[in-house]
């Protein structure tokens, strides 16, 4: 591509509109080691006492270790029933006979529209049915669950894009459907499984609302609600530095997953919509 | 004997560090009832399981939906005005069938708690604190505005008689701040978000919140719209900003502990974050403390205090619960609840308490509990309260914002109580 | 030929129906059954009981139920006599105790269980736990009063009871009024269609969706195009940035939007600095709340169309784009008529999968502005949600926010069957070439 | 292992798209189905390898009934156009792989794979990833891994499409060679008539769902069934004559050309309309009768010259002769026609 | 107008891809870039239309220095592999492209337009979309948008490889008679030497970035100056000994086959190393000298067929002969060969 315009002018304009975004995280994580008060506009005071937290568990945000042990395997769980079931789902959906396939493939698109949290009275109604409610394998059910739709359309638009004679040079080849989608169709769709799998597992390491509703009372205490503690003002020893530094450790790991993913993420609508 | 073992469990909403009392005077009381039976010659082993709760909100969803899973803890520590809709969707046990008031240490709590704690004829709760809200000046600004030492210390009396209204207060603070003590609009600095604080205001123009008679609830128009015009008056006369609600609870703390603000209003709790965070070292000496004055001639000065209660819930055996009763009732002992109170700038439950040495060397507890208390008093225990109450500060947001005229906010706000309530709700126009 | 189904095809897809299934297709049809009930956190949601309370009696009487009835019903009295201490004894009350109330009391009637509490405690040989006392207490008296009954017919009966020459129709009122659990309703809709309110935030919802549709796909398309053309790592270093959002937990971003907006925020610190009228943006005035709720929304919105479009423009071959430089075309005319046209596919799709994410969406303005100032940024999803969940006076009405939800449903359901047309869903589903 | 289909119907969503159709295709020969786009060749490759089911009709392997037999059973190796190799693998795993899932032993299935990979000349190329091929050597994978084990037939649809000119032409040589080598039944799908011609011992024409012709290249090449089958082969293609025979052994076209009729069809009837199909090599070259016109378009391609040569209004003759003896474009010539080779069609197109 | 490159350098980070070419291409003429993939045809195509900035030298168009301009200012018409159509507009709005952004008149558009689908002949498919046409009217359509705004110079970059074999015939002589009618000046970017040698007047073989030779077709088929452009030219290609001067006049090849040198080259002085070329077409078909061989491979291609001999030990010749003429696989033969036209290099390949 030539380069024969000038940049500058569009710089600009990305600039001005990125503003509101480089400042909110530039402060935040400028909050992270000084300590500055709201309203300030200059930082002051350099200090790596907010961070204490990280050794210290006597602090609003308690054991963090254990908070983010825990999220660790929330998410990673979701992320796990999220991929097994859409790689096995959208493949069906995509590439074998079912009946009522395209009303299946219909309702899984229509279900998006579903605003899920609504719902949650009768979510609750069949976890106390199935005696998961306040536990968190419930959560983790509700939560993959709720990104099925997401995650079976996705991948099945990713298996779309594989080759029909990818499979039926495997079924010549003697294998049998099972062992072509498992042999052959996965990793074609690596880079699907790769997203949707990021996807998932920052969703699932976002989550606030679901363990609070469903698993109020659990011992499995998730960053988000640790951080919803910290963040309350109504507490006495409510610190906005702290709950700013104990956020960015919070989005630490999402970041870092990020930073190396990006390109992954940027693939999760590859085989989605069309051009 | 053979041992017997109980596992209690116990929830508080709206609870942290400070208030973490609430709790763990279930474990001592745990402990003294152990103590008790193994001298009595019977072997009882109490687990007894807490969690705090930081917000009121998903602490209430909890606590509802784990006891329609059957699952509720078997003490619940909440606000009184729960007793209502959880009388009604039985999830609770009435505490009197289970302790008796008329004994130590239930036959010293205040009367007007125990009311509070009642609901359909029953007692169902025992108080687990009281507080009161409170309104502030900040003496100094007060003096340079006029006002001698004893006038200042003479103020709340002048408060409860009425003689200084909350246009009084207006008044002063405009002068405050034309006199540069508070920076303009910060004069006067009310609750930044919802609570039970505005209905202060409501009283203090006039306005019931239950009918004596009939126990249903009121909605008095004219009072909330003198309540609701108060508040644009006060913007009017740039003592406060139009957009002030919603703010943030650290800067509301730092600037009224430091005396940026001329009058405000709060809790009684909110002494110890004042004193132990914001660094307010001599409370008495700069702040003067009041009933939250009249608005108008109907009105007259009033508090609210918003007691936690103990509640039982009807989770475990009869059992469990009679034991758990027999716990809520230890810890209402004055000296374990004083820890409570004390800790938690909170205000005694009943009268033995201002006798427990802790509380009695805590000036402001004591003072508190002299002069406020006696005038609180609290919302409705009604299932249908949460209507009026959400509809009423929708009204003051849009009027106070300038988004819809008072009048305007008033028939708003009637309009959502009106069809949601039918006629459970009396709606009182003009003078009566 | 028909299609033969695949067992290995079932077997596949079993996982996700039966997830689907229960997590979300069950409640989802309960969801539409609570929308024709009352269902409250009063009223529990499992079921309730038959209560009849001194406030029942009270709204009773003002119904017209004879003045006689409430009063028997109000009766709480204990009498000691021998039918009442032949259920005592049968009901366990230790034989000790009921010899002593057979000879101390025996005979004696008394008004309020108070009254008979004290005449009890003066009594040796009671048991030493209130509970016991009271359970002792129970047989002695034929009040209904405060007492939950858990089927009808009990409640029923007791009332007969008390009431022994009780209207038919009487009974069946107070039988009604007496049920404590959720009820068949259709008033939740009604209540929905005739309230001003509803119109009002029918009209902010279509106001937030249609704005901060509109920022996200400009400002996507606007991303999307400009990074392409930007040098590699330019580029890179704008999409990360707004792809922040979209990463991090709603409730840290909300606080940081917050710290942007508050009356001592950014924003308003700087608008001081600068002489501009300095306050609270975010809950202000109308006009910056909603450019507040827009702009929280739409920068989180904004990255998804970013990664769509930034796809689509890699997808255009590049000969296409050198095509149009040869042919003369500038800048501008190439994305004007080159670019812009082949993308209308994703800024349909975007538009109409936002859509649909922007209806359901709360947690945003639930944390910021939560639908202030005085509900003039409040939505359909946010107000259900608050009707359904969350309310700090802690009465949650389960039956009128699941019909708000519904209506949220059949509005999502009606839209994505247009999308469905629109995007020829057919040729999204093609015939499986292996037919064996 | 002779291959037989019997009656064949496919129909795509009650669209027929092959009715009816007989073929053998004899065992080890290499058969060629040759037809335009659309035609029907894949479906015809897909029924006989199991990937679609028939809907009437029989095939035989041998004298097995395969009808109802699902892909994985009937033992067909398949090279398609895209080559289909799995990306993933390696080209040592991808020739192993159908020998994997017949759980063959580790060290039969090396020694199996190296054995073809030295037949089809990849052997040094086992550790690498398709991607890393050209397109020749993946085409060399996809038959290695297509013949690996052994199958009864090899089928190839149009195997060599996507290659470039001139590795198309190696790939020709090496296929034939290696289907000799083996001698396995093979049927190859292509559209190009070079392909077929030059790689099959029989092809087989097929337009519209139907065979036309089956005959070996020469045969068909030198006597077409039909117009279209003879249109259909020769590059540059034939030219057709619209017109009648006007005296016993005389044609005249509708633009008013005479040209003798060759010896063998000299009793034609006369009035008769016929069609006279004239190969570019039977023009300019030799031949007794002499055709007068003008050039319309000259190519130059190195060692050949190829003519266009208008005859008369609207009627086009191509000649095509060895580099040197130039026309120029609009020159006047007077060519010999060899008009004994002279291919006559009735009016529908059928071979007289 | 003519084109002129001096020096001209294009690299790739760091990577030379051109280095200090120079290349002429006269006023009217169509000259071909032939050379293997990968050599610079495109990037040398990219640096005239003003696509790539080039590193170093100057492009002038007549006697005007445009090597600063950007592609906008430099009225070149390019024709795309791939077409580069704009799928959303039809075919209309195709060729008015060029015309719109430069804000001609509607009327004007139009009437230019119409001329220039008449002159393509796709005046009846000015409605349609891209997507509804076929190869070869997607090629037409592409090359009347490159010609609408009258260019200076028209390039096309490989502008028949996607096509299908037919139509690439079709296209060759279509392509060419508008460049004859509109005298346009134009460069062919291809690697298809027929393509090269039948459309252009003159070819610029390149390999790795330079210029090997640029003459007229029948020149560099015939007289290539050294044995990679010899070795590109020629389908069936040009077969090589090696092999050295053994007495005045004659040739002995490594494998031992000796051949008569031809009589412009009998001065070569003795224990030379040489190269022979050998075209397919000079073996077989008629010569004085008889040379001996073993068929290895025979390929029908209908009108002819081609033989790959092998003479000697790793040496082998390929002949094409008319068809009829068969020898069989395997078959020992004797065939003439045409020593006179033989090519001759040097060990480095240099002609002699
Ligand atoms: N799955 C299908 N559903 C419907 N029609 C189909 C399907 N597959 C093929 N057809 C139709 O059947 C006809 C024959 O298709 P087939 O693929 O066999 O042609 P082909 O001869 O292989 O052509 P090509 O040379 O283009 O590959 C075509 O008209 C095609 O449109
Ligand atoms: N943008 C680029 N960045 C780096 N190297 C490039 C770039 N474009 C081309 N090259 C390299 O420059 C060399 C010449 O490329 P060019 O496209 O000109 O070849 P070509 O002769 O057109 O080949 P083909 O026939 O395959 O199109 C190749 O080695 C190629 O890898
Ligand atoms: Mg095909
Ligand atoms: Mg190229």
């Amino acid at each position: 591509m030539t380069r024969n315009f000038p940049v500058w002018p569009v710089l600009l304009i990305l600039l001005v509109i990125s503003l509101p975004l480089v400042i909110m995280y530039g402060y935040l994580a400028l909050g992270t080691v000084t300590t500055t008060e709201p309203g300030e506009l200059l930082p002051s005071g350099v200090t790596l006492e907010n961070w204490r937290f990280l050794f210290d568990s006597s602090t609003a945000a308690g054991n963090i270790w254990a908070a983010t042990f825990n999220t660790f395997v929330f998410a990673g769980s979701i992320t796990l029933i999220v991929l097994t079931v859409s790689a096995t789902g959208g493949y069906a959906v995509s590439r074998l006979n079912l009946p009522f396939r395209r009303f299946f493939l219909a309702s899984i698109l229509v279900m998006h529209a579903f605003p899920s949290v609504t719902l949650i009275i009768g979510v609750f109604l069949v976890l106390q049915f199935t005696g998961l409610y306040d536990t968190m394998i419930g959560v983790i059910a509700v939560k993959a669950s709720l990104m099925l739709p997401f995650g079976i359309w996705i991948m099945k638009g990713f298996y779309d894009t594989v080759p029909w004679e990818i499979e039926m040079a495997g079924v010549q080849d003697g294998a049998s459907r099972l062992t072509v989608w498992w042999r052959l169709l996965l990793p074609q769709v690596r880079p699907g499984l790769v997203a949707l799998g990021l996807f998932a597992f920052l969703d699932g390491w976002g989550e606030y609302v679901l363990p609070r509703i469903l698993a109020p009372t659990n011992d499995f205490r998730v960053l988000s609600i640790v951080l919803d503690l910290v963040g309350n003002p109504d507490r006495a020893n409510y610190d906005f530095n702290l709950f700013k530094t104990v956020g960015v450790f919070y989005t630490l790991p999402v970041l870092v997953i990020f930073a190396f993913f990006q390109h992954r993420l940027m693939d999760i609508f590859g085989g989605g919509t069309k051009g | 004997a053979i041992a017997e073992d109980y596992t209690i469990s116990v929830w508080a909403g709206g609870s942290g560090d400070e208030s973490d009392y609430r709790v763990k005077a279930i474990e001592i009381a745990a402990d003294l009832y152990e103590r008790e039976a193994a001298i009595r010659g019977e072997e009882v082993n109490i687990t007894v399981e807490t969690q705090l709760f930081s917000g009121w909100d998903d602490f209430k969803q909890a606590v509802t939906l784990a006891a329609e899973s059957g699952t509720a803890p078997n003490i619940i520590v909440s606000g009184h005005e729960d007793i209502g809709p959880w009388v009604q969707a039985g999830i609770l046990r009435p505490v009197e069938d289970y302790v008796d008031f008329d004994a130590w240490p239930l036959n010293q709590l205040y009367e007007n708690l125990i009311q509070v704690s009642s609901y359909d004829g029953k007692i169902w709760g025992i108080p687990q604190d009281a507080e009161s809200r409170v309104f502030f000046f900040w003496r100094e600004h007060l003096e340079a505005v006029g006002y001698s030492k004893e006038e200042i210390d003479a103020l709340p009396k002048k408060v409860l008689d009425g003689e200084y209204t909350l246009y009084s207060m207006l008044d002063d603070v405009k002068k405050m701040q034309d006199a540069g003590l508070v920076e303009e609009a910060k004069g006067f600095m009310p609750r930044i978000s919802n609570g039970p604080d505005y209905w202060q205001f409501y009283q203090s123009f006039g306005g019931e919140m239950v009918d004596e008679e009939s126990g249903k609830l009121v909605f008095d128009k004219q009072a909330l719209t003198d309540m609701y015009q108060f508040f644009v008056d006060a913007v009017d006369k740039g003592v406060v900003p139009a957009t002030y609600l919603g703010g943030d609870w650290d800067t509301w703390h730092g600037a009224v502990s430091s005396g940026k603000a001329g009058a405000w209003h709060g809790g009684t709790w909110h002494y110890a974050q004042w004193t132990q965070k914001n660094g307010l070292d001599d409370f008495f000496g700069k702040i003067v403390y009041t009933l939250i004055p009249a608005g108008n001639e109907r009105g007259r000065a009033n508090a609210i205090t918003h007691p936690l209660v103990y509640l039982l819930s009807n989770t475990g055996t009869d059992d469990d619960a009679a034991l758990a009763a027999e716990l809520v009732s230890i810890a209402s002992e004055p000296r374990i609840n004083a820890l409570h109170a004390v800790k938690s700038s909170h205000l005694a439950i009943g009268r033995e308490e201002i006798n427990v040495p802790l509380y009695a060397e805590s000036r402001w507890a004591t003072e508190a509990t002299e002069n406020l208390l006696p005038h609180a008093n609290a919302l409705p225990n009604d299932a249908d309260f949460g209507v009026v109450w959400t509809a009423m500060y929708k009204g003051l947001e849009a009027s106070w914002t300038g988004v819809s005229s008072v009048a305007d906010a008033v028939e708003a706000a009637e309009q959502s109580v009106v069809s949601a309530l039918g006629d459970k709700v009396i709606v009182r126009d003009g003078g009566m | 030929m028909r299609s033969h189904t695949s067992k290995l095809g079932l077997l596949l897809v079993s996982p996700a129906i039966i997830l689907l299934a229960i997590f979300f297709l069950t409640p989802a049809l309960l969801t539409g059954v609570f929308s024709f009930t009352n269902m409250s956190s009063s009223t529990g949601i499992s079921g309730g009981a038959w209560v009849i309370t001194p406030n029942l009696l009270r709204e009773l009487s003002d119904d017209g139920i004879s003045p006689a009835t409430i009063e028997a019903l109000r009766d709480e009295s204990y009498s000691v006599d021998e039918g009442s201490l032949a259920a005592a004894r049968a009901a366990g009350v230790a034989a000790e105790f009921a010899d002593e109330i057979a000879s101390k009391l025996s005979g004696q009637r008394f008004a309020s269980d108070s009254e008979f509490m004290s005449a009890l405690k003066t009594l040796r040989t009671r048991p030493r736990r209130v509970r016991d006392l009271k359970l002792a207490m129970e047989p002695f008296t034929r009040s209904v009063l405060n007492i939950r009954f858990e089927t009808e017919a009990a409640a029923r009966l007791a009332i007969e009871q008390v009431v022994p020459d009780i209207d038919a129709g009487e009974l069946e009122r107070i039988v009604e009024r007496s049920y404590t659990g959720w009820k068949w309703t259709s008033e939740n809709y009604s209540k929905l269609f005739s309230s001003p309110e509803t119109l009002r935030i029918v009209f902010n919802t279509v106001f937030y969706v249609a704005m901060t549709l509109a920022f996200n796909v400009l400002v996507g398309l606007f991303l999307a195009i400009t990074t392409f053309y930007l040098p590699r790592r330019t580029g890179g270093f704008f999409s990360l940035i707004w792809l922040l959002p979209r990463i991090t937990p709603v409730v840290l971003y909300a606080i940081m939007w917050k710290w942007f907006t508050w009356d001592d925020g950014f924003v308003a610190a700087l608008a001081g600095q600068l002489g501009l009228p300095s306050f609270n943006y975010m809950k202000g005035s109308v006009p910056s709340a909603w450019t507040i709720v827009i702009l929280v929304n739409g920068f989180i919105g904004a990255s998804f169309g970013m990664i769509l479009f930034s796809g689509a423009l890699r997808a255009i071959p590049v000969q296409q784009l050198w095509a149009s430089e040869v042919d003369g075309a500038t800048r501008w005319q190439q994305v004007r008529h080159i670019i812009l046209p082949q993308l209308r596919w994703p800024i349909l799709f975007v538009t109409s999968y936002q859509t649909l994410s922007l209806l359901t969406s709360y947690q945003e303005i639930w944390l910021t502005t939560n639908g202030g100032p005085g509900n003039t940024t409040a939505v359909w999803a946010l107000e259900a949600f608050r009707t359904a969940l969350f309310n700090y006076s802690g009465s949650l009405q389960y039956g009128l926010g699941a019909a708000m939800a519904l209506v949220l449903v059949a509005v999502g359901m009606v839209l994505s069957i247009i999308y469905l047309r629109l995007f020829r869903f057919d040729e999204l589903v093609s015939k499986p070439k292996i037919e064996f | 292992m002779r291959i037989l289909l019997e009656g064949f119907t496919k129909r795509f969503d009650k669209v027929t798209v092959v009715d009816n159709m007989n073929l053998e295709i004899r065992d080890g020969e290499m058969l060629a189905l040759l037809g335009p786009s659309g035609c029907g060749k894949s479906t015809t490759l897909f029924a006989i390898c199991g990937i679609h089911r028939i809907d009437s009709g029989r095939i035989l392997f041998g004298e097995r009934d395969v009808t109802n037999l699902p892909s994985q059973k009937r033992n067909v190796g398949v090279v398609f156009q895209s080559y289909a190799l799995y990306p993933h693998m390696s080209v040592f795993e991808n020739i192993a792989f159908p020998l994997k899932v017949r759980k063959f032993e580790a060290a039969d299935i090396d020694r199996e794979v190296r054995a073809i990979a030295d037949l089809t000349h990849i052997g040094p190329l086992l550790e690498r990833k398709p991607a890393q091929l050209s397109g020749g050597q993946q085409q060399r994978v996809a038959l290695a891994r297509a013949l690996v084990r052994k199958p009864d037939v090899l089928l190839l649809d149009e195997p060599l499409a996507n290659l470039d000119a001139k590795l198309r032409l190696e790939m020709r040589s090496e296929i034939r060679r290696i289907q000799l080598e083996t001698g396995i039944t093979a049927v190859l799908v292509t559209h190009d008539q070079v392909e077929a011609m030059s790689m099959s011992d029989r092809i087989a024409i097929m337009g519209q769902g139907e065979i036309l012709q089956i005959a070996t290249p020469d045969e068909m090449y030198h006597r077409p069934c039909n117009t279209f089958v003879a249109g259909f082969l020769g590059n540059p293609p034939i030219a057709f004559l619209e017109g009648t025979v006007t005296e016993a052994g005389r044609f005249r076209s509708r633009g008013g050309v005479g040209i003798p009729l060759p010896d063998r069809l000299a009793s034609l009837p006369e009035g008769k309309a016929i069609q006279l199909g004239i190969r570019p090599e039977f023009f300019g070259n030799e031949g007794d009768f002499r055709l007068a016109g003008k050039v319309s378009f000259v190519e130059l391609q190195g060692r050949e010259t190829h003519y266009d040569v208008v005859v008369a209004e609207g009627e086009l003759l191509r000649s095509i002769q060895p580099a040197g003896m130039c026309a120029g474009l609009g020159e006047a010539i007077e060519w010999p026609l060899d008009t004994e080779k002279l291919l006559i069609f009735d009016e529908d197109g059928v071979a007289l």
